[in-house]
């Protein structure tokens, strides 16, 4: 027998003016189960709130009704003003008697027949809530980072300033990425080693952070809060803790003609290499492709050389595995390369720009490293094919993107910028060369980038035109470019000495294989999901796994860096609890009904269901059945609608509690 | 009517020719976005008062006055280079067949269609005999055209080299070609292809 | 001897009349490739482009005929002119996508349509079928120093996704074929321009200025000859070179000939069976001076 | 006993019981009960209450965490316990707070509507919508016309009836409804 307490607030009048509260209180008292029926005029306030709780003592109550306003505004009030009387507070349900009826009608009679009916299913349907308990879920505190670019090294300074200890794995031989690689950024114009270089430092210096680069994710598992990370550390073929980066091994190495991938292939450099000279950490790694040693058994000069004999050929690679409570995932992107049809990508190439083959022809990275004073020409303008300076500089805007036929519809939101920079830089090197730039819209939407744009067509002497380029081709040592001006519906031809192309960013090739390991979702393209555009923006469905920077969109180091510390900001509201604790409303499967027919596996949007083995004693498998992690159910009942044997229920929403309202219609 | 000002309201755009057209064409115009790569590439831009871009541009205005009103549409090669190259999938060569015909069927034969003159009666040789008969093709369209010297030189050299052929061999099929010519022209009184 | 391959055979109206060359020139070659070639019996105009400029249903249903006709015939449909490649192609691709279209051009043939067919272009047959390898092999005579400027027009690869004979924008199908007979094939810019096409009756002005172009870069890129595989572009570069040079004051000289000119010449075909005399550029000097005949 | 599908073989022709309705046309008072989700419709109702919007006293609400969670099962027990029209309303498409739930929904009530058409029940009755936390006004709207359209229509006899003999037995697992779940993919 339940012994329910039902109380109806008046709300001042808000409620008492169209609802005859007397009236609803006594019909509830006749209701088989309620114990106690009162009204009052402020529930919530503080004497209301003491009325319930004294109730509950004095009448002994299993089960509170209160009928007032929406559950959205005071639910969590009324339950834990139960739950210091006593009474668990799940087994409190609010009758909306306010939103959903006294304002909404003005007839007395109806609102209270109505009001009652409300009270009336809310009363069956408390008989049927169970206690329940909070979920609680142990937090390791510590951090995976994977990615070392600038979203990575902000969100792993962020965390480990924190208190916390973070593991940051980068695939390459050093930290930096794209940004290491860039010459001077906009919108400031700011040099991008000088402010990158001192933070890629304070990663390698910092008490909380490991560092494991030249390192790749080989196996995620758990869950929020309690993930175990395989991660798997390629063999650098040099011992970390000897090497002091002399770099004596580099200078001694025969093998010196192998284009630097970091260079964009403008430079060289030996087998064994750091990929640019304020790496982090500063320990070479050898290239085994390359490397005469690995490739026939002779030369071995390293070895010879290294003065604290650090050069090892026999490593091999390590799997170390990591508990992890938090992971940021800021792989970043890949700048589309114009070739044949770039294998993976949606792109399907541009015969009518040469396919790549016009050796002057480059992309933006390339002229970033052209224009960069570490760059393989110390910051000159030079062109590839001669080593000339160019005197006419074409640049393409929209190159892979914004063109559905080619395979991408998106805006690559950085072009516009950074061709508008590079066509300051050029003139800031080359003083009487000409930059002409097709485009089709200016897309400049940040703090003083506008601004930035215009500078370069009105201070920087940039030629800006209004219109798409079909085709380039080699003409002598020139490149034509056959363009059209829309503005004045005439065709422009171009006879350049270089032309740079701001070709689509695309996410890092393999990053759909990533988030398969981290059962987070991605879109079309690859790039990663949000859990919600403008709301969650940094979060993925999947919970404890958050995104920075450049893998989840385009973004610029602006926008990469304030999501990496958004990033950091959630990781760390993790970490501000021992134990998570959450609404108890998850699903659970009943192992004895089950069929395992999975439908709820196929359904559920959180990936919360998997499967389970049942074994006897002896560890003979008895059947397999659907579990649900409570870490990771978001509670929205979607698998219990599907169930086709009912074996799977979701607390607080059960059939028991929803068949009971219906009854009561 | 070239540098009138255009008053937009939804009487004066007509919107259905523009449906027409995507229809005739199995493209749409408004996927344009204006990025001129199409206009970059033609080869017979020279020749045309409006690039091809801003053909589509007038469509998606449902000007189709000022798109038929011009030349551009008749010195069109459908070389493809438009449609092959655009963005956006947009079939400007169709577009350009597609607005053609309905010039050629509101308006008959102008000054500017003499390709289309050339074309009907390229198709008039094959309802006739199947097959080209070019030196019928040449003296015909010179008749038509007003053009009586047009390649005039041209003619005997051939001849001569033996690529101009008196006579014709006509095919076996004609009743069946002619029956194609027919049943088309069927299709259209009953208005049942465009 | 037994044939290897067995093809139908469309020539198309230009190769019965002002490029029997390619005609004569095709035959030979395949004959000594043992390249099997059944004309389809009375097959009509494909329409060319005339037709779909004025009537693309017209333009549809003629192809869909001559696709028809073609059935009985045994093997792949071989196809030598560009511009029939290219209706016969588009009007498969079409009418395979649009269910309307299909209606009533069933209707206009009063008969259910016959489209499975592969339709092939002489140069697919040649590099994919029968292979470069083995075209290089039956390449007797090397055309060695001859340097080839090989022009494809527009017709050939276009619109990306309908002819599926090379990359639309940057196809080597041509360069490899010419490749196996040694000859040298020349890196030029106007390999895809438009020769001003079909307006060669209409509108020769335009021809001129376009074709003018073409022979220019073909020039600057050292070529001695150019190659085609389309009448079309053969009546404008070729039969028109004379009038192109006086109206541009430009002295090309340069001889143009079909692809299967060069192939057959270098197969061993004796040169007389090649129609040289019919080119309106003499090639015998060029060919003299390069001692392949 | 027997389950719904059972049931719903068990009424056989319908259609007649509907016409005598009509005599009961206008002094008739329809139930209705909305299944709503609470992070959109739920919420919208709310914002109808707060901004003082006036509309028919029918409506009873059920407040789910997702129109995900709603089982077929519900409605026709609703319809059973004397609903005379029914309303289902979520997040609109895409804005679903747990990403999918709705789209799931949606493509099991699909498969529903024809299950309940099959069993005669009009689906005039029964209405989907999507209402957003901030579309109060639409909120009214959907409910007052669903009302003026069941009344018009006069009361739901066939299932109150066989609320009699039947007793709802909370198994779903007939041969036909698997088929239908197999439909969802
Ligand atoms: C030509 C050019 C010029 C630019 N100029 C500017 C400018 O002037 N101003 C500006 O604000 N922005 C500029 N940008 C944009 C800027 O480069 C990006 O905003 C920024 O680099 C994004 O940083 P990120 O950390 O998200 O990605 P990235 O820099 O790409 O870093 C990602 C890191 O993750 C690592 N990684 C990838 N996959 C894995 C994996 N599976 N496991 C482990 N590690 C992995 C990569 O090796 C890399 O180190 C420019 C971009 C380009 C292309
Ligand atoms: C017409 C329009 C349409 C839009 N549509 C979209 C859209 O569809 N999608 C989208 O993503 N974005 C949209 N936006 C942008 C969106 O509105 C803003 O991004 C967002 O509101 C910014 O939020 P905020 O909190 O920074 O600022 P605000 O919303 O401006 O909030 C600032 C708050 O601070 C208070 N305040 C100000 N000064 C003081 C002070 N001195 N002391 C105390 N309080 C103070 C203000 O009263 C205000 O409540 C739109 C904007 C406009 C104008
Ligand atoms: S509990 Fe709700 S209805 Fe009651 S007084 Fe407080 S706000 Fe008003
Ligand atoms: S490996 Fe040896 S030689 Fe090379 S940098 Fe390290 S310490 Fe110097
Ligand atoms: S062993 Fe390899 S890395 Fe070392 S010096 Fe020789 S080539 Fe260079
Ligand atoms: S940012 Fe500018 S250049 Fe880049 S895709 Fe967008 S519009 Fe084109
Ligand atoms: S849907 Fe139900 S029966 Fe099927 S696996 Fe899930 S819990 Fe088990
Ligand atoms: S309630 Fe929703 S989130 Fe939880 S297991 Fe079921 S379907 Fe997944
Ligand atoms: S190329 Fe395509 S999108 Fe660009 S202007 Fe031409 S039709 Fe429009
Ligand atoms: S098809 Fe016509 S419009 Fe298009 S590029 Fe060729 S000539 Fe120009």
């Amino acid at each position: 027998m339940s012994r329910i307490g039902v109380f109806i607030c008046h709300c001042g009048e808000n409620i008492s003016r169209t609802v005859d509260v007397e009236r609803v209180a006594k019909a509830a008292e006749k209701i088989s189960g309620v114990a106690y029926a009162c009204e009052y005029k402020y529930m919530c306030s503080d004497p209301g709130q003491n009325l319930l709780k004294k109730a509950v003592i004095d009448q002994n109550l299993d089960g509170i009704v209160v009928a007032a306003c929406s559950p959205r505004m005071h639910e969590k009030t009324f339950r834990k003003a139960a739950q210091s009387a006593g009474l668990n507070p799940y087994l409190v349900e609010m009758a909306n008697i306010r939103e959903h009826c006294s304002w909404v009608h003005e007839d007395r009679e109806e609102a209270t027949t109505k009001a009652t009916e409300i009270v009336t299913m809310l009363v069956e349907r408390v008989k049927m809530n169970k206690k329940l308990q909070p979920i609680t879920v142990p937090v390791t505190k510590r951090a995976l980072v994977i990615g070392g670019g600038i979203a990575g090294i902000q969100a792993a300074l962020d965390i480990a300033d924190c208190g916390h200890h973070v593991v940051l794995v980068e695939r390459e031989p050093s930290i930096g990425g794209h940004m290491a690689q860039l010459s001077e950024t906009f919108p400031t114009l700011d040099c991008s080693q000088c402010i990158m270089t001192p933070k890629m430092v304070d990663v390698a210096n910092h008490p909380n952070i490991t560092l494991h680069t030249y390192s790749e994710i080989e196996n995620v598992d758990g869950y929020i809060g309690n993930f175990q990370v395989t991660i798997k550390k390629k063999a650098r073929s040099v011992d970390m803790d000897k090497c002091t980066g002399c770099g004596v091994c580099m200078a001694k190495c025969p093998q010196k003609k192998i284009p630097n991938s970091f260079d964009k292939d403008l430079g060289m450099r030996p087998a064994i290499y750091v990929p640019f000279p304020q790496a982090v950490p500063n320990t070479p790694v050898i290239d085994r492709e390359n490397c005469t040693y690995f490739k026939s058994g002779k030369c071995g000069v390293c070895q010879k050389v290294c003065g604290p004999g650090a050069v090892d050929y026999t490593q091999e690679d390590q799997l170390v595995v990591e508990d992890i409570g938090a992971i940021v995932v800021a792989t970043g992107f890949e700048l589309y390369s114009i070739g044949e049809k770039p294998k993976g990508s949606a792109i399907k190439g541009y015969g009518e720009f040469g396919h790549g083959k016009i050796p002057d022809v480059i992309d933006g990275m390339t002229f970033e490293r052209l224009a960069s004073a570490s760059g393989p020409t110390g910051g000159k303008i030079l062109r590839p094919s001669d080593g000339k300076e160019p005197q006419q500089v074409v640049f393409l805007q929209c190159v892979g993107s914004r063109a559905r036929e080619k395979g991408i519809s998106y805006c690559s939101k950085i072009c516009c910028m950074y061709t508008a920079k590079h066509t300051m830089l050029y003139h800031h090197k080359v003083h009487d060369g000409q930059a002409y730039v097709f485009f089709m819209d200016a897309r400049t939407p940040g703090k003083g980038y506008d601004e930035f744009w215009r500078r370069s067509i009105e201070d920087e002497n940039a030629v800006y035109i209004r219109g798409a380029v079909s085709r380039l081709y080699q003409k002598g040592d020139k490149i034509v470019v056959m363009g059209s001006d829309i503005a004045l519906g005439i065709q422009v031809e171009i006879e350049a000495d270089m032309v740079v192309l701001a070709t689509a960013v695309q996410p890092r090739q393999g990053a759909d294989l990533l988030a398969q390991k981290l059962g987070i979702s991605y879109d079309m393209y690859n790039f990663y999901s949000e859990a919600h555009a403008k709301l969650r923006p940094v979060e993925c469905a999947t919970a404890g796994v958050y995104l920075a920077g450049a893998c989840q969109g385009p973004k610029d180091i602006p926008d990469s860096v304030s999501q990496a510390s958004a990033a950091a900001a959630k990781v760390m509201t993790l970490f501000a609890k021992d134990e998570l604790e959450r609404e108890p409303i998850v699903a659970k499967v009943n192992d004895k009904n089950c069929v395992a027919c999975f439908y709820c596996k196929k359904v559920c949007p959180y990936g919360a269901v998997e499967e389970k083995e049942i074994r006897d004693r002896q560890g003979n498998l008895i059947k397999v059945v659907a579990w649900v992690n409570p870490g990771v159910c978001g509670g929205c009942g979607t698998c219990q609608a599907s169930c086709p044997s009912k074996s799977v229920e979701l607390d607080g929403y059960t059939d028991e509690q929803i068949m009971a309202q219906i009854e009561a219609l | 009517m070239k540098n009138s000002k255009m008053t937009l309201s939804t009487e004066t755009m007509n919107l259905d020719f523009v449906k027409k057209v995507e229809k005739l064409s199995d493209s749409s115009v408004r996927r344009c976005f204006q990025c001129g790569k199409c206009s970059a590439g033609c080869p017979m831009r020279t020749f045309m008062e409006h690039p091809p871009n801003r053909i589509v541009r007038l469509l998606q205005l449902g000007q189709y006055e000022r798109v038929l009103a011009g030349r551009s549409i008749w010195y069109c090669a459908s070389c493809e280079t438009c449609s092959t190259r655009c963005p956006n999938k947009v079939d400007l060569a169709a577009i350009m067949d597609a607005l053609r015909k309905c010039s050629w069927d509101a308006q008959g034969a102008s000054k500017e269609s003499l390709v289309q003159l050339a074309n009907r009666l390229f198709l008039e040789n094959i309802r006739t005999y199947g097959r080209q008969y070019e030196m019928r093709l040449a003296a015909a369209f010179n008749l038509h055209s007003g053009k009586l010297l047009k390649d005039f030189m041209l003619g005997p050299k051939l001849f001569t080299k033996g690529k101009l052929k008196m006579f014709h061999q006509k095919n076996k099929n004609l009743a069946e070609i002619e029956k194609i010519f027919s049943r088309i022209e069927e299709l259209r009184r009953k208005g049942e292809a465009p | 001897m037994k044939n290897i391959l067995e093809y139908s055979y469309y020539p198309g109206c230009s190769l019965h009349a002002s490029a029997k060359e390619y005609d004569e020139s095709t035959q030979g070659l395949f004959k000594a490739l043992r390249i099997g070639l059944k004309e389809v019996p009375d097959w009509l105009c494909c329409g060319a482009t005339p037709a779909h400029n004025v009537d693309e249903l017209l333009s549809l249903s003629l192809c869909a005929k001559n696709l028809e006709l073609a059935k009985p015939v045994e093997g792949d449909l071989a196809v030598a002119c560009a511009a029939c490649f290219s209706r016969l192609k588009t009007a498969q691709h079409k009418l395979a996508g649009n269910e309307e279209k299909r209606r009533q051009v069933e209707y206009a043939l009063d008969a259910p349509l016959a489209l499975d067919k592969p339709v092939k272009h002489l140069l697919e047959i040649l590099a994919k079928d029968f292979g470069l390898e083995r075209l290089a092999e039956a390449m007797k005579k090397p055309l060695d120093g001859l340097k080839v400027a090989c022009y494809y027009g527009c017709l050939l690869t276009r619109p990306a996704d309908v002819p599926e004979l090379d990359c639309a924008e940057a196809p080597t199908i041509m360069e490899r074929v010419i490749g196996a007979t040694g000859a040298e094939a020349v890196s030029w810019s106007h390999r895809l321009e438009c020769c001003g096409a079909n307006f060669t009756l209409s509108r020769p002005g335009v021809v001129i200025q376009l074709s003018n172009e073409i022979l220019a870069s073909a020039r600057r890129a050292g070529a001695d000859c150019i190659m085609v595989a389309c009448p079309l572009c053969h009546g404008n570069l070729d039969i028109r070179q004379k009038e192109i040079e006086e109206a541009s004051g430009e002295k090309y000289n340069m001889p143009v000939f079909y692809m299967t000119q060069l192939l057959a010449l270098s197969a061993g075909v004796s040169p007389t069976r090649l129609g040289f005399d019919s080119m309106m550029v003499s090639p015998m000097p060029l060919l003299r001076e390069k001692q392949l005949i | 006993m027997i389950g719904p599908i059972g049931l719903i073989r068990r009424i056989g022709p319908i259609k007649e019981m509907i016409m005598h309705a009509e005599k009961l046309k206008h002094d008739f008072e329809p139930k209705l009960v909305a299944f709503v989700c609470t992070w959109c419709t739920y919420a919208g109702a709310d914002l109808a209450g707060t901004s003082r919007m006036q509309y028919p006293s029918n409506v009873r609400v059920l407040k789910f965490p997702c129109t995900g969670r709603i089982d077929p099962v519900f409605i026709l027990r609703a319809f059973q316990k004397g609903a005379d029209g029914i309303l289902v309303s979520g997040c609109h498409p895409g804005d679903c707070h747990y990403m999918a739930g709705n789209f799931h929904a949606r493509r099991r009530f699909a498969t529903f509507r024809k299950l309940l058409e099959f069993i005669g029940v009009d689906l005039e009755r029964l209405q989907f919508s999507w209402v957003s936390a901030a579309e109060g006004g639409k909120w009214v709207e959907v409910v007052t016309e669903l009302t003026e359209r069941v009344r018009s229509m006069g009361p739901m006899h066939e299932f109150k009836e066989l609320e009699l003999e039947e007793c709802w037995s909370g198994k779903l697992d007939t041969a036909e409804l698997k088929e239908a779940y197999e439909a969802i993919p």
